[in-house]
């Protein structure tokens, strides 16, 4: 599978990704610039975390509105993968291509701690590996993780599974304490309707070798590329 | 040039920090009175903080060389050979005054500082650690200060993009009216691929990258070299503000700039801005330097060449390309949207000469300016020191229950846990972080070899305050030995001395009786210092900071899997207690926390043994005999052994004996050096025995862990017997409580 | 052409940020205040033929970007000449 | 009483935001700006006598905790009843 690395003004988690997909995972791997609209080469592009634009006026805002992200419309459409962690989590619903908001964490700081995940839908291509219910460990690093959604989105989210990961304890329960950043009923990832479209605050890429933070987070790149075995080609060209 | 502009005197010079023999000495020096530019430019580089004055002949006294070292002092920052054809660079910074001023912005300029020091050598920042000292937490102007430096430094480290992998945090009520904010970077370059800050070339052009040139904090410089009083307020610049996003394309523009073979030489523009780099610049180089003040990028109005040169806005950088070459370096910051301007060239005579539109505004010769004037003033052992030290501290009471001292301990803030800190930081991004805060050193791996570096800073006050020779050697010592409980042989040490005004004799006693311990320590230890940072004047209204050597230490692991880390992490293993035996109440922070003391003498410090004690940890971990490694610093083994317990997966008890014939509390909570607690697996013990044997260091069996509480006898007296979950809450809430 | 834009966090969102400042004060005595939320100001200078030109410019910002739709509302004032630069000038 | 405190940066402190900002909005096609700066907006409802004391009490607000002298000016303006629900409640 053909992965790209998106990199924005301010993105730091690109080298990591890369360097997962290239060394860990060995699927090829390229660094596509902010500027750049064509991704007809790649399968799956991955949105990494970071400071784009130095996240002023609103994490991911300016970045939700450069050339490369404009794209992503359309590279959907053709059945292209999409994964946006942290700031490209945000870069995501900035954009509109996730419904709702990420805003300032609850606790008003900035938080850099491991935390669980509770997985509640396995229908993605990114979590068709896992089970519902299973619970993976995965550190967050963010100052603006609160995800916000109205309740008639959050209602339609429920309605149509879009919620993948939910803050929780060891055991998988969904509680207040699990929750570090006040996200609206713990959600730490959504969807898109079809599952495609990946976002999440946690950082996988920091969870893929038994070194460093575990290998949860490799889970979902080998459900996405488990997924295209099945399957064969996806892209509808 | 505006006719507003000052008459220069002695007066005026005196007012902007030099002294009057410093202004006769310039006037000799040029021939002539110099003109108002010019001596802004000498106020600069001639102020302790650009010259060393006060300290520069002290400084000689430290080993600088060694056979891994690149780049010792005098560059950006230090380089040593890590093998596989990398070298690590690394430095520490202080940022005192501006975070006193504004904590989060002055914070936040300090990481900015060190960041740029670091890749203006070519190397790619890996890691940042941070050593704060502040008043006591009760006090609600010192948990402003302490939560703004946090934010600031978390603001411009997190959104740049290097993990902040450690430091120290301690408490002391000499800090309530100067907090001291150090902040120390490390990076990864090519051994073969070092940038120096120099300007060789005759007729290669300088360019200006970066931020646009502001008011913001003119006379930094000076201000970091003079104390406050109440009119600090007065005299206070614009403050520097950080822009950490562009930082970071300045970091990306300079990297490929750099792999385009394109550029000479490279220079941070920090403190004393763009005077500090055209005069330094050639001075290394024995050239000369040409400017045209006018072409400099501004952001205000009206500002005059005295005001640009002088200027220390943020994230700007002085560099020299090599003729015929500026396209490439044009483009290059063209496409991360930075300002690449060339403002002037390098010259053959070894003056730095300045126009504003083709109007001469200052010449000066290069190495007037860069080599400032050296002091060796008079020093004298502060009188009442030796009565302080005579005090003994076993003339209190012992406690009664030592149960309950042990969670008071844990419970002080400076020895309590830092995650309210950390947690703040992005402690993992470059995914290289093995070992995270909250043991005893942050390990990081090298990728793309099979190596790892272990970092750890460390500085005790209270100790040097005692007994400054010896307090600084063991601050050595402790970085050093944090470091070996992870694994890593320490190869380099960059040294932030926090002090006083020097021109008082007995500050700068202090200082040269520290810098002595420091290079005693170092010497014994194989240990290059490869660079530093003095910060003096950290007093308010004549009172000064402990005198605080924050000490700096790299070491190199072989194999980053063979590294430890501090937790027990199973029942069932042996507890071992390598090292000496010399321990004392003397400044030690039972005899503070209990008692609001400072005083006494500090346990004895043999470097020998310290020696040997840290090759054995070293090798005890390379060899993967021990399960888990923790240095004993303050509060002693009782709180080493509370923090083994607590600080693992998950909590694991012990039983622990100790040899009587000492008061308990001497026993649990005295300090000294060379003391490591390890934790063995059965199957390990025979090996491990072996391997001891062979080290010829003092060591024996003291326990065992398992278990829900942490028991310790001293001798035949049962001397703490305290559930783990007590003391977990008290070291977990102890410094948290008052932030939130 | 002066124009200044308001953004407020929509009245159904909880302004923590808001609540906390709102406790600090407290904390230094002042506890006359019923609410206080906290928003923010973006000031420009545009370029426009016409007072409702530059209105109708930034309205066009604020949808593309200055504000999120799902967390913000905004207002837009166009400020008389010189008000800015006063401003600017200090209270 | 309704206050709105704006709070901005000292115009000699470098706008970190508003530069950014700026350069964004110059990259999605509004290139008819000359300055933009971002600051803050504080909007309190506080009990008091009348306005001339409303002011007052947030001005105090202002130098002991909303605003850093250092690097911010602001500007208090009582405003009239009915006004700040009003905003609140969108354009
Ligand atoms: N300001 C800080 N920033 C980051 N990490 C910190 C800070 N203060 C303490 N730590 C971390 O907390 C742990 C304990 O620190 P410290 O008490 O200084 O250890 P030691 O006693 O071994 O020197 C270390 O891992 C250290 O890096
Ligand atoms: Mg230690």
């Amino acid at each position: 599978m053909r992965f790209a690395v998106v990199v924005f003004p301010g993105t730091w988690s690109d080298c990591d990704f890369h360097y997962v997909i290239s060394e860990v995972l060995h699927q090829p791997v390229k660094y596509v610039w902010h500027r750049e609209r064509s991704l007809d080469d790649v399968d799956c592009v991955i949105l990494p975390g970071g400071f784009s634009y130095g996240d002023y006026l609103r994490a991911g805002a300016v970045a939700g509105r450069s050339p490369v992200v404009e794209s992503l419309g359309g590279f959907v459409e053709r059945g292209g993968y999409v994964l946006g962690s942290c700031n490209g989590f945000q870069i995501l619903c900035e954009a509109g291509l996730l419904p709702g908001a990420l805003m300032r964490n609850e606790c008003l700081q900035y938080r850099c701690q491991s935390t669980h995940l509770v997985v509640e839908q396995v229908e993605t291509p990114f979590t068709r590996g896992l089970r519902r219910g299973q619970v993976l460990t995965m550190p967050i690093s963010h100052g603006e993780g609160k995800y916000h959604a109205d309740p008639e989105t959050l209602a339609l989210l429920r309605k149509r599974n879009q919620i993948v990961f939910r803050y929780a304890t060891a055991e998988g329960a969904v509680t207040r304490a699990a929750n570090p950043n006040g996200s609206v009923e713990n959600i730490a990832g959504v969807a898109s309707p079809e599952g495609t479209v990946l976002g999440l605050m946690p950082h996988p890429e920091r969870a893929a070798e038994a070194a460093i933070g575990g290998t949860d987070g490799l889970l979902l790149f080998q459900s996405l590329l488990g997924t295209l075995v099945e399957d064969g080609s996806f892209l509808k060209r | 040039m505006t006719g507003a502009e000052p008459k220069v005197t002695v007066d005026l010079a005196r007012a902007l920090g030099l002294t009057g023999e410093e202004y006769d000495r310039i006037v000799k020096r040029l021939g002539r009175e110099p003109s108002y530019t010019e001596l802004g430019l000498f106020s600069a580089l001639w102020s302790e903080h650009c010259a060393y004055k006060h300290s520069r002949v002290f400084l000689r006294r430290l080993p600088q060389t060694g056979p891994r070292v690149l780049q010792g002092p005098g560059e950006n920052a230090g380089a040593v050979d890590i093998g596989d054809g990398w070298a690590v660079v690394f430095k520490i910074e202080s940022h005192n005054h501006p975070s006193f001023i504004e904590p989060f912005q002055g914070a936040a300029t300090g990481v900015g500082g060190i960041l740029r020091d670091i890749f203006t050598m070519g190397a790619r920042p890996i890691a940042i650690l941070d050593s704060l000292r502040f008043g006591d937490p009760d006090d609600p102007k010192t948990r402003k200060l302490i939560e703004g430096v946090v934010s600031g430094i978390s603001w411009y480290g997190n959104c740049f993009g290097c993990p902040t992998v450690g430091g120290e945090m301690a408490f002391a009520p000499e800090y309530a009216g100067n907090p001291l904010v150090n902040v120390l970077c490390v990076g990864l370059v090519r051994a073969d691929e070092i940038f120096r800050a120099r300007a060789a070339g005759v007729g290669n052009p300088v360019f200006y990258v970066g931020n646009k040139t502001g008011r913001d904090g003119i006379h930094g410089a000076t201000m970091a070299s003079a104390t406050f009083d109440e009119h600090a307020e007065e005299r206070r610049p614009t403050v520097q503000v950080g822009d950490p996003f562009t930082e970071k394309l300045l970091l990306e523009a300079c990297l490929e700039a750099m792999r385009t073979g394109a550029i000479v030489g490279i220079q941070d523009m920090g403190a004393a801005g763009l005077a500090c780099c055209t005069s330094e610049m050639p001075a290394r180089s024995g050239t000369g330097m040409e400017v045209e003040i006018s072409r400099v990028p501004q952001r205000e109005w009206g500002m005059t060449p005295y005001e640009i040169l002088l200027s220390e806005s943020q994230e700007r950088m002085l560099l020299v390309a090599a003729r015929g070459r500026e396209e490439e370096i044009r483009r290059v910051f063209a496409k991360w949207e930075l300002d690449a301007v060339q403002i002037g060239q390098v010259t053959e005579a070894d003056e730095l000469v300045v126009r504003e539109r083709d109007e001469v505004v200052a010449r000066v010769p290069v190495a007037a300016l860069a080599d400032g004037p050296r002091y060796e003033k008079p020093t004298t052992e502060p009188a009442d020191l030796a009565g302080l030290r005579a005090f003994d501290p076993l003339s209190l009471a012992e406690p009664r229950d030592l149960g309950a001292t042990l969670a008071t301990l844990l419970g002080a803030p400076t020895i309590a846990s830092k995650e309210w800190t950390f947690r703040q930081y992005d402690q993992q991004v470059g995914i290289n972080t093995l070992v995270l805060p909250g043991s005893d050193a942050a390990v990081l791996r090298v990728k793309g070899t099979r190596r790892a570096l272990a970092v750890k800073t460390d500085g005790n006050g209270r100790q040097v305050f005692l007994d400054p020779r010896r307090g600084a050697a063991m601050a050595v010592c402790e970085a050093a030995r944090n470091v070996s409980c992870a694994g890593g042989r320490p190869i380099g040490v960059t040294d932030c001395l926090n002090f006083g005004s020097p021109e008082r004799p007995e500050i700068l006693w202090q200082f040269a009786e520290a810098i002595d311990g420091i290079a005693e320590a170092c010497r014994h230890l194989d240990l290059p210092v490869v660079g530093g940072n003095v910060s003096f004047y950290n007093e308010t209204s004549g009172q000064a900071v402990l005198p605080t050597p924050v000490i700096g230490v790299v070491g190199l692991l072989e194999d980053a899997a063979r590294h430890s880390t501090q937790g027990f992490k199973a029942a069932g293993h042996r507890v071992a207690l390598l090292g000496g035996e010399a321990v004392s109440l003397g400044g030690s922070e039972y005899l503070w926390t209990l008692h609001r003391r400072l005083a006494g003498a500090l346990a004895p410090l043999d470097l020998e043994l310290e020696r040997r004690v840290q090759a054995a940890v070293q090798n005890a971990v390379e060899a993967g005999l021990v399960a888990s490694a923790h240095d004993c610093a303050e509060g002693g083994i009782a709180v080493a052994l509370a923090e083994c317990c607590v600080t693992g997966r998950q909590r694991v008890g012990a039983q622990i004996a100790l040899p009587g014939g000492i008061r308990g509390d001497l026993a649990l909570f005295g300090e000294g050096p060379s003391r490591i607690v390890v934790s063995v697996e059965p199957a390990r013990v025979r090996a491990f025995e072996a391997l001891m044997a062979e080290s010829a260091i003092p060591w024996r069996w003291i326990g065992a862990t398992g278990g829900e509480r942490l028991r310790m006898a001293v001798g035949e007296a049962d001397a703490i017997d305290a559930p783990l979950e007590r003391l977990e809450s008290a070291w977990r809430s102890g410094f948290e409580r008052h932030m939130a | 052409m002066k124009v200044r834009v308001l953004i407020r966090l929509r009245s159904s969102i909880l302004d923590v940020q808001g609540s906390a400042v709102k406790r600090a004060l407290g904390g230094l005595g002042f506890d006359d205040l019923d609410d206080l939320r906290v928003g923010k100001m973006i000031e420009l200078e545009v370029r426009a033929a016409s007072p409702e030109a530059a209105r109708g410019r930034v309205d066009e910002m604020c949808r593309k970007l200055l504000a999120n739709p799902l967390l913000e509302d905004y207002t837009v004032e166009v400020l008389p000449a010189g008000d800015l630069a006063q401003a600017r000038a200090g209270r």
